[in-house]
């Protein structure tokens, strides 16, 4: 049987996002009550969480969270990350017994800083932590990266999105950003990397949909270096927002207007500087633009981005209320957490909620 | 008008020795390919408007017709053949996307042709079917992985099932692409073999009611016909995602088509094009499916199972498993050489995969992560005979959809053109001029006796194998063999080479 | 119980078969003037030009009184009734008791009390004597004329012709057939006929035939004009036979007046064919219907009611089928209405010589005519007898092909699947 | 009687059935191309398929239990058998009068005018015996030669 | 009438509890604390009335048959796909793909919609369905539309805000669309175009509206003031000319 990685595996979803825009931590019970009322997209075969601002002790560390299907392979890896940082702190990531989750991969956090001598000539730091995730999600067979950012980790398994929250004690944290996952794969991952969010440094990703330019997508990436080990959509998007906006420092704006691109009938219409610019965007970047149903949630220390596809083939709801923002698939998720809001609305296709944190915020 | 290249297909040849001038051919071309002369007393012809679908021939009283190829070449050239051009030319002339009918006509290779079947010899006994039982019967639907039994009662009703006398149903078509009077023909067929037939997209005309246990009524992105009678109606409902002869395309029926009646039954004005979406604007994600799914059984109070169709593509197990994860009972997965009323031809003839190894994948797939047991497998797309029925169970299919065979059974010609809506059997056609060809008594008839034949044959063939229950071939692929297939292909159907 | 039938003709057969349809074993005695097997009467014109030889003019096979058990004593003329006594008279005297008595006596040329009458060469033209004595004594270009346009008229005209003769018809009326054709109809059937030889003289007639050695040597015509001419053919109409019935009880008006079952105002008498004055259904008066098919169907009705049976023929209307060279024609009921109540269609190619004029009164057909395509008239006249509205197909009536896809379904169906059809009655 | 009934519904309007009746009828009953091509006059149908879209069907004489052709005829040629109730035209005495046609309410009696004028009617194959050839032959079961009652 | 509390009931019980209440011969049914159940009404066939307080989830009135659903909050998506009869009322928005296939009945919406609302709705002969939408509507407005009336009102929208979203009506081939304000040209599908409305359509529009307003409150010929344009179709057969034979 293959595993999420070795086949391509099309799932469907449920996602849901909070965010306080003040910097102000929450607990995860919101979020889970969030993604656990659309329980009916997903099917128990995948669900998880990022969560920003949770590891307030360790600011500046590299937060990994791993999972290890094996004793040597944690040697074996933490030899590697041994090699290349200096680990603050490590240790097993809180679990309690839930009755349905079961073959649960050893989960373990490493708060890291890393080795100035490990770095390449020009590297930066980000750089060598994404090349050591991408060693060991190459290499060492039985160790996954679940994230790697900073103040940040992901949470997920196999299960509902609700079982997980149990699973990892998510109301035992606080946060400024959840993000949540309830997924719908088409076989059984059996696997818990399979699951969702896909993290990279502190980018996370929560999808909703099939995007059928994967191929195209995932070739494009491959020449910047990026190994899709998962051949996952949210893979996918991740490695393309960490590419546009880490790596190529494009603004957000365009970042959007790659991925999700208006029609050309549209920019047509623009003025004669915004074509050119969204006619260069398309024509350098065409292999990045997603094409077929997605609904993304982004999230980043700087705040999360929440895009639908141009054609808006997958329903997301936003809504406000004070400070916090909400993003889900269903409006009812967000009600249920929020039954007052004071704006509530659906995005138009392409047309992103952007979510960044106001002064005062965190600012990264 | 600029000269048109297009040359005739074929060449109507008529024997004036036998030709008696009844006019008979004139009459039954609804292409006007034959035409009386009133000055030359004589029966003539316009070769450019033949068709090839010997309806003149089988008619005339004297055979005094041949169709024969039309005889001009072009020179020969391995890569542009005259079909290449002569596609060439015709979309120069129009412009439009080339529309054709039935199923892929190519070359492809056919995996049902080689793949060999077993037979009992010393080691185990052969079955003579003419007198010993024999059981064909099939179940489709969801099967719990275990019955819950107290005290000599089953505890929990097992979920909806479709009971089958023979793993055969004929495949949907709907009131439009084909006529009332066909619909008729396999509707009363299915009835009399106990088998099902499908609506297809175009809902449920008021005379086929009566048919509802024989019936699995369609729910496709048109939403044509869909109502809560029409839900009830049947006795299983099958959500349309593909076909096999156009994956990823939407029917579109031309108002050419839709008549009175047709118009009636899809509730959408005379004269009008039916268009199916491409995709379901509910569905645009597995979850979105399952929402169908569940909103149908929540509208039929989970009483009956329901299908989803799918073509046969590339990642067609994943997709499979999503289905059956989605809450389908029933997953039909149509192959690449599956037919149609109409499909663009370079979709037809290029897009999809062959059933044998869809089916191969899907099966394993299911298997491997037991989840077999909970949907039922139907495979169509060019089920040609009865071999082809038992390679299919042999492969792992619960039952087969026929559609090109059952409308060869009762006339079809295979010309090819459905989709001008002049079928001069009265298959394909809304013209009732041309529909009433076709006696839907006879047509009854013929489909009948196809499957009493192939029922017949299957019993045989499973006879030979010492089987006496088809359920023992289901999913038996040591019955089966391959010959002339590479590595690859064997491992993806999941067979030994033949001598192995 | 002794049936007596006095006549030979259509009427009188349809009353031998109609009694034997109820009454296998009663005896029946039939009475004729006329020395012959019953023959058929509208073949007189075939026989003179020789189309019908002498054995094809019986109506019925030679052994059919054998057959039907009938005692027919031809050449018998019945003088007088004696309607108390139930007898009947023969010219010897001889008197017949009956049980039940048919008067089928047919009907009797109208002969005008004009002078020359009497001459040689002077003959009617209904009875086959008539042509007899004229087809052995006509010779190849003998000046023929013939007095009366009408059906028998111009059927003799036409005999005439093919025989030979030159022909001149002389006709009171300002047309041909006036009665069963309008104007226009008559207009190109008189074209056909000049094309063949006939002369006409319209609007005009006979004052008195000439003749020398009491044979007809000319006539002198209303208007003053002098014909010479060899034959001269009488063919002004036919009226019925009511001699026998005249001085007795029954009630006569032109003929013997019957009821729907054929019996006369004197109950166990019945009258049927030319004789009798039955029902129009279409002048919706009686009226007497000197045609064939009407005589027999009379006839057949009084056997079976005179036999005890109870069949009912609630009237007929004029039709006629006839032709004269190669221009058939059929024509049926009221053909030029006058009155506000008609709907009058028409469709007309001179140059073919087709004509077809449909009378509409009420939603139902009530005349038409049908000039030189004439084929599947029999609808038509189908129509008018069921009285069938017509309304929901009115406009294709004219059509070529008419026929019954043009009738509505279920009325179709009703038609042709009678029998057969569930829940009809067969 | 057994008499032959059309199904409008499933009647292509093909007309084998009158090719097959005028050969049954003709000089070579069993040579449909002589029949046609040697005969030196077109042999005539004695079955009419009426057309009009969309209908057609096959009509021919219904042998009327009260046929009026045969109380019609002038000649005594029409006749109705009084123990197969076949109404059959006797064209040797038939002189073409076609009173039988103004009779006729189903417009069934055709006018044979090849040779000398006779009316020219279905006489449901008689001289063959068993089912008419129009039945026989009619590619559709569109005709039914039948004296029980249908079910619509 | 009988009220029934849906917080923490699972869909399947909350319609399974519908189901019963309508069966017992209640005629009215109130549901309080909806949110995100899906399927609510669907298949029911009567004229029953139905009130749900909260979100109810999507598919709700799905193949629905008679019922009057009202909707005491907003709707999600799908709803009224491939509805029979009856009639909806929802005081608040709702999502995409209202009224898919739509086939009879009528729908008020106070606010806004989503995309692809109306999408393929149909009509035969008088049964007519009609959604009519207060504020405004997104892309794949009447999207492949049939048959049947599709109304957009724009009430509360800021200055300049659109009506409706891009592509409307692709694909339209039945039906007519009443919008209350400008469409810019370049929105409409191709096989759609503008039309003068007739004394018919203004006495629809009057009707639709008078429901509304005696709905949501408003005043009728406030509303009515400002011009509605019409949509039609340019022919039934919008891709007639697409193909060729092969």
């Amino acid at each position: 049987m293959l595993r999420e990685g070795e086949v391509r595996i099309p799932s469907g979803c449920a996602i849901s996002g909070i965010m306080n825009k003040k910097g102000e931590v929450f607990s995860g019970h919101d979020i889970i009550q969030s993604i656990a009322l659309m329980h009916d997209r997903s099917n128990g075969l995948g669900g998880g969480f990022a969560a920003y601002g949770i590891y307030p002790d360790f600011p500046d560390h590299y937060a990994f969270h791993l999972f290890y299907e094996s004793a040597e392979a944690k040697e074996k890896t933490e030899t590697y990350l041994n090699m290349l940082f200096h680990i603050a702190e490590s240790g097993k990531i809180p679990t309690r017994r839930v009755p349905s989750v079961k073959n649960a991969p050893l989960a373990w956090r490493y708060f890291a800083k890393p080795k100035p001598d490990a770095l390449f000539e020009d590297e930066s730091e980000d750089e060598l932590v994404v090349r050591a995730v991408m060693y060991i999600n190459a290499h060492f067979s039985g160790s996954f990266v679940v994230s790697s950012g900073k103040n940040m980790g992901a949470f997920k398994g196999v299960g509902y999105p609700e079982e997980m929250g149990e699973y990892f004690r998510l109301e035992e944290y606080k946060g400024y950003i959840w993000t949540a996952h309830g997924r719908f794969p088409t076989n059984t991952p059996g696997w818990w990397g399979g699951a969702h969010p896909f993290t990279l440094l502190d980018w996370s990703i929560v999808h909703n949909g099939e995007i059928s330019s994967y191929g195209a997508n995932r070739r494009f990436l491959e020449m910047f270096g990026y190994k899709l080990t998962m051949q996952t959509d949210t893979e996918a998007i991740t490695y393309a927002f960490d590419l546009l906006l880490r790596k190529q420092n494009i603004p957000l704006d365009i970042a959007i207007a790659t991925l999700a691109a208006p029609f050309w009938r549209d920019i047509e219409r623009m003025s004669l500087e915004k074509q050119t610019l969204y006619k260069a965007v398309r024509t350098v970047y065409g292999n990045l633009l997603l094409n077929g149903p997605f609904s993304i949630i982004l999230g980043s220390n700087k705040g999360i981005v929440a895009l639908n596809d141009r054609l808006k083939l997958r329903s997301l709801v936003a809504a406000t209320k004070a400070d916090v923002l909400y993003i889900a698939s269903e409006e009812s998720a967000i009600r249920e957490i929020c039954p007052e809001p004071e704006k509530i609305w659906a995005p138009r296709g392409g047309e992103p909620v952007i979510g960044l944190f106001e002064e005062g915020g965190i600012q990264k | 008008m600029t000269i048109s290249m297009s040359t005739p297909d074929f060449l109507i040849e008529r024997d004036r020795d036998r030709c008696i001038k009844c006019q008979v051919c004139v009459r039954q071309c609804a292409n006007e390919a034959h035409f009386w002369d009133e000055e030359e007393q004589k029966v003539k012809a316009n070769d450019a408007l033949c068709v090839n679908c010997h309806r003149c021939v089988t008619y005339c009283p004297t055979h005094a017709l041949t169709i024969r190829k039309y005889p001009l070449e072009f020179r020969e050239n391995a890569n542009w053949t005259a079909s290449t051009i002569k596609a060439i030319y015709r979309q120069a002339e129009t412009g439009g996307i080339l529309l054709t009918g039935m199923g892929n006509d190519r070359p492809y290779p056919i995996f049902w042709d080689h793949l060999l079947l077993n037979a009992s010899q010393v080691t185990n006994p052969s079955i003579d079917p003419l007198r010993e039982p024999m059981e064909l019967k099939t179940f489709l639907g969801r099967k719990p992985d275990q019955l819950k039994v107290e005290d000599g009662h089953l505890v929990e009703k097992i979920p909806p099932q479709l009971e089958l006398e023979v793993p055969i149903m004929f495949s949907a078509m709907s009131y439009g692409s084909i006529s009332l009077n066909a619909i008729k023909s396999l509707a009363a067929a299915a009835e009399r073999v106990g088998i099902m037939y499908n609506t297809g997209e175009g809902g449920l005309h008021k005379d086929l009611y009566k048919y509802g246990k024989n019936t699995i009524v369609q729910v496709a992105s048109g939403r044509f016909g869909v109502h809560p009678e029409y839900l009830q109606a049947g006795a299983a409902i099958e959500i349309k995602i593909g076909q096999g002869a156009k994956p990823g395309i939407g029917g579109h029926l031309p108002g050419e088509k839709v008549g009175l009646e047709v118009s009636q039954t899809r509730m959408i004005p005379e004269g009008t094009d039916a268009i199916s979406p491409a995709p379901h604007h509910d569905i645009y994600s597995i979850e979105d499916l399952s929402q169908l799914i569940y909103s149908l059984k929540e509208a039929t109070q989970y009483q009956k199972p329901v299908s989803v169709k799918i073509a046969a593509v590339h990642n067609i197990a994943a997709i499979a498993s999503g289905i059956a994860r989605a809450g389908a009972d029933i997953i039909a997965i149509d192959g690449f050489r599956g037919g149609t009323g109409a499909a663009p031809l370079r979709t037809r003839d290029n897009v999809g995969i062959p059933i044998e190894l869809a089916l191969a994948a899907v099966d394993s797939r299911l298997r491997e992560e037991g989840i077999r047991n909970q949907v039922s497998l139907v495979v169509g797309g060019s089920i040609r005979n009865s071999a082809d029925v038992v390679k299919a169970i042999a492969l792992g299919a619960d039952a087969v959809y026929i559609a090109t065979a059952a409308l060869v059974a009762i006339g079809c010609h295979l010309c090819q053109k459905c989709n001008t809506g002049k079928c001069n059997w009265g298959i394909a056609t809304q013209n009732p001029q041309l529909v009433k060809r076709l006696n839907p008594e006879i047509g009854a008839e013929r489909a009948a006796n196809l499957i009493m034949a192939w029922e017949h044959e299957i019993k045989e063939l499973l006879g030979g194998m010492g089987i006496n229950a088809v359920e023992s071939l289901r999913g038996n692929r040591l019955m089966l063999r391959g010959v002339g297939l590479s590595d690859r292909e064997l491992n993806i159907l999941g067979v030994l080479p033949a001598g192995e | 119980m002794h049936y007596v039938i006095v006549g030979n003709s259509a009427a009188a057969i349809g009353a031998v078969e109609g009694i034997r349809s109820v009454d296998p074993n009663g005896r029946i005695t039939l009475f004729s003037d006329e020395p012959y097997h019953t023959y058929s009467r509208p073949l007189i014109s075939y026989y003179l030009f020789g189309k019908v030889t002498e054995d094809k003019m019986y109506y019925r096979p030679l052994d059919f009184y054998e057959r039907q058990g009938v005692e027919a004593r031809l050449g018998t003329k019945v003088s007088s009734l004696m309607l108390e006594e139930k007898m009947v008279v023969l010219e010897s005297g001889e008197r017949v008791s009956y049980d039940r008595l048919i008067l089928a006596t047919g009907g009797k040329p109208i002969l005008p009390p004009m002078p020359g009458r009497e001459l040689e060469g002077v003959s009617s033209f209904l009875k086959w004597e008539d042509v007899k004595g004229l087809e052995k004594t006509l010779f190849p270009g003998a000046r023929t004329l013939v007095i009366g346009a009408g059906l028998i008229g111009l059927k003799a005209a036409e005999a005439l012709v093919k025989r030979g003769a030159q022909v001149t018809v002389v006709e009171l009326a300002n047309r041909v057939l006036s009665a069963i054709l309008d104007e226009s109809a008559a207009a190109m059937v008189q074209e056909s006929l000049e094309e063949h030889g006939v002369r006409f003289f319209l609007e005009n007639t006979v004052a008195e035939i000439l003749g020398t050695e009491g044979k007809v040597s000319g006539v002198r015509l209303q208007d003053g004009t002098v014909r010479e001419c060899d034959r001269v053919v009488i063919a002004i109409g036919v009226s019925p036979n009511t001699n026998l019935a005249k001085d007795t009880e029954l009630m006569l008006n032109r003929g013997v007046l019957v009821d729907e079952f054929m019996q006369t105002s004197v109950a166990g008498i019945y009258a049927a064919g030319d004789v009798a004055e039955g029902y129009d259904i279409l002048y919706r008066q009686k009226r007497v219907l000197p045609i064939l098919p009407n005589a027999y169907k009379q006839g057949f009705t009084a056997g079976v009611n005179v036999a005890g049976g109870s069949q009912s023929y609630r009237g007929g209307f004029a039709m006629n089928s006839i032709g004269f060279f190669d221009l058939p024609m059929i024509t049926a009921g009221i053909v030029k209405p006058e009155g506000d109540e008609f709907t009058v269609m028409l469709a007309a190619d001179k140059a073919r010589r087709l004509y077809k004029k449909m009378v509409l009164r009420e939603g139902k057909i009530v005349g038409f005519i049908a000039l030189n395509q004439i084929d599947r008239a029999g609808i038509l006249t189908g129509l008018m007898d069921k009285e069938v509205d017509v309304t929901p197909f009115q406009d294709d009536l004219l059509r070529e092909d008419f026929g019954y896809v043009y009738f509505p379904k279920e009325y179709r169906q009703q038609q042709l699947l009678k029998g057969v059809l569930e829940g009809e009655p067969s | 009687m057994k008499r032959v009934y059309a199904r409008e519904e499933i009647c292509g309007g093909c007309k084998l059935c009158e090719v097959h009746c005028a050969v049954a009828h003709s000089q070579y009953p069993h040579d449909i191309i002589k029949a046609f091509l040697k005969q030196e006059t077109k042999p005539i149908a004695r079955i009419l398929v009426e057309e009009g879209r969309p209908i057609s069907f096959a009509l021919q004489c219904r042998h009327c239990e009260d046929a009026p052709c045969t109380k019609a005829c002038i000649t005594g040629a029409m006749q109705k058998d009084p123990v197969t109730g076949i109404v059959t035209n006797d064209e040797t005495r038939c002189v073409g009068c076609w009173t039988c046609i103004l009779v006729c309410p189903f417009g069934a009696i055709k006018r044979d005018e090849s040779e000398h004028k006779v009316a020219s009617k279905c006489d449901l194959c008689a001289t063959v015996g068993g089912t008419p050839v129009c039945v026989q032959n009619c590619p559709n079961d569109a005709l039914v030669f039948t004296d029980e009652l249908w079910r619509r | 009438m009988s009220l029934l509390e849906a917080k923490g009931v699972y869909y399947k019980a909350l319609n399974e509890q519908i189901r019963a209440q309508f069966a017992s011969g209640i005629s009215e049914v109130r549901v309080k604390h909806v949110n995100g159940q899906r399927y609510v009404g669907d298949g029911i066939r009567g004229r029953q009335r139905l009130i749900l307080e909260g979100t109810p989830g999507n598919d709700m009135a799905a193949y629905m048959d008679g019922l009057e659903l009202i909707v005491e909050g907003n709707a999600q998506d799908a709803m009224a796909n491939t509805m029979n009869e009856g009639k909806i009322v929802v005081h608040g928005h709702a999502g995409d793909t209202v009224g898919y296939a739509m086939r009879g009945g009528e729908i008020y919406i106070r606010d806004h919609v989503g995309y692809r609302v109306g999408i393929h709705m149909k009509e035969y002969m008088d049964k007519i369905p009609a959604i009519i939408i207060g504020g405004k509507g997104g892309e794949f407005f009447g999207e492949y539309m049939a048959g049947g009336v599709l109304m957009l009102l724009g009430l509360g929208l800021e200055e300049g805000e659109p009506i409706v979203g891009s592509y409307c009506g692709t694909g339209m081939h039945g039906g007519v669309m009443y919008i209350r304000g400008e469409v810019e040209e370049y929105k409409l599908g191709k096989e759609v175009k503008i039309v003068e409305l007739t004394p018919e359509d203004e006495e629809k529009i009057r009707y639709y509206v008078g429901e509304y307003v005696r709905y949501f409150g408003g005043d009728v010929n406030e509303i009515l003031a400002k011009p509605f344009n019409k949509l039609i179709p340019y022919n039934k057969r919008p891709y007639g000319n697409l193909y060729c034979n092969w």
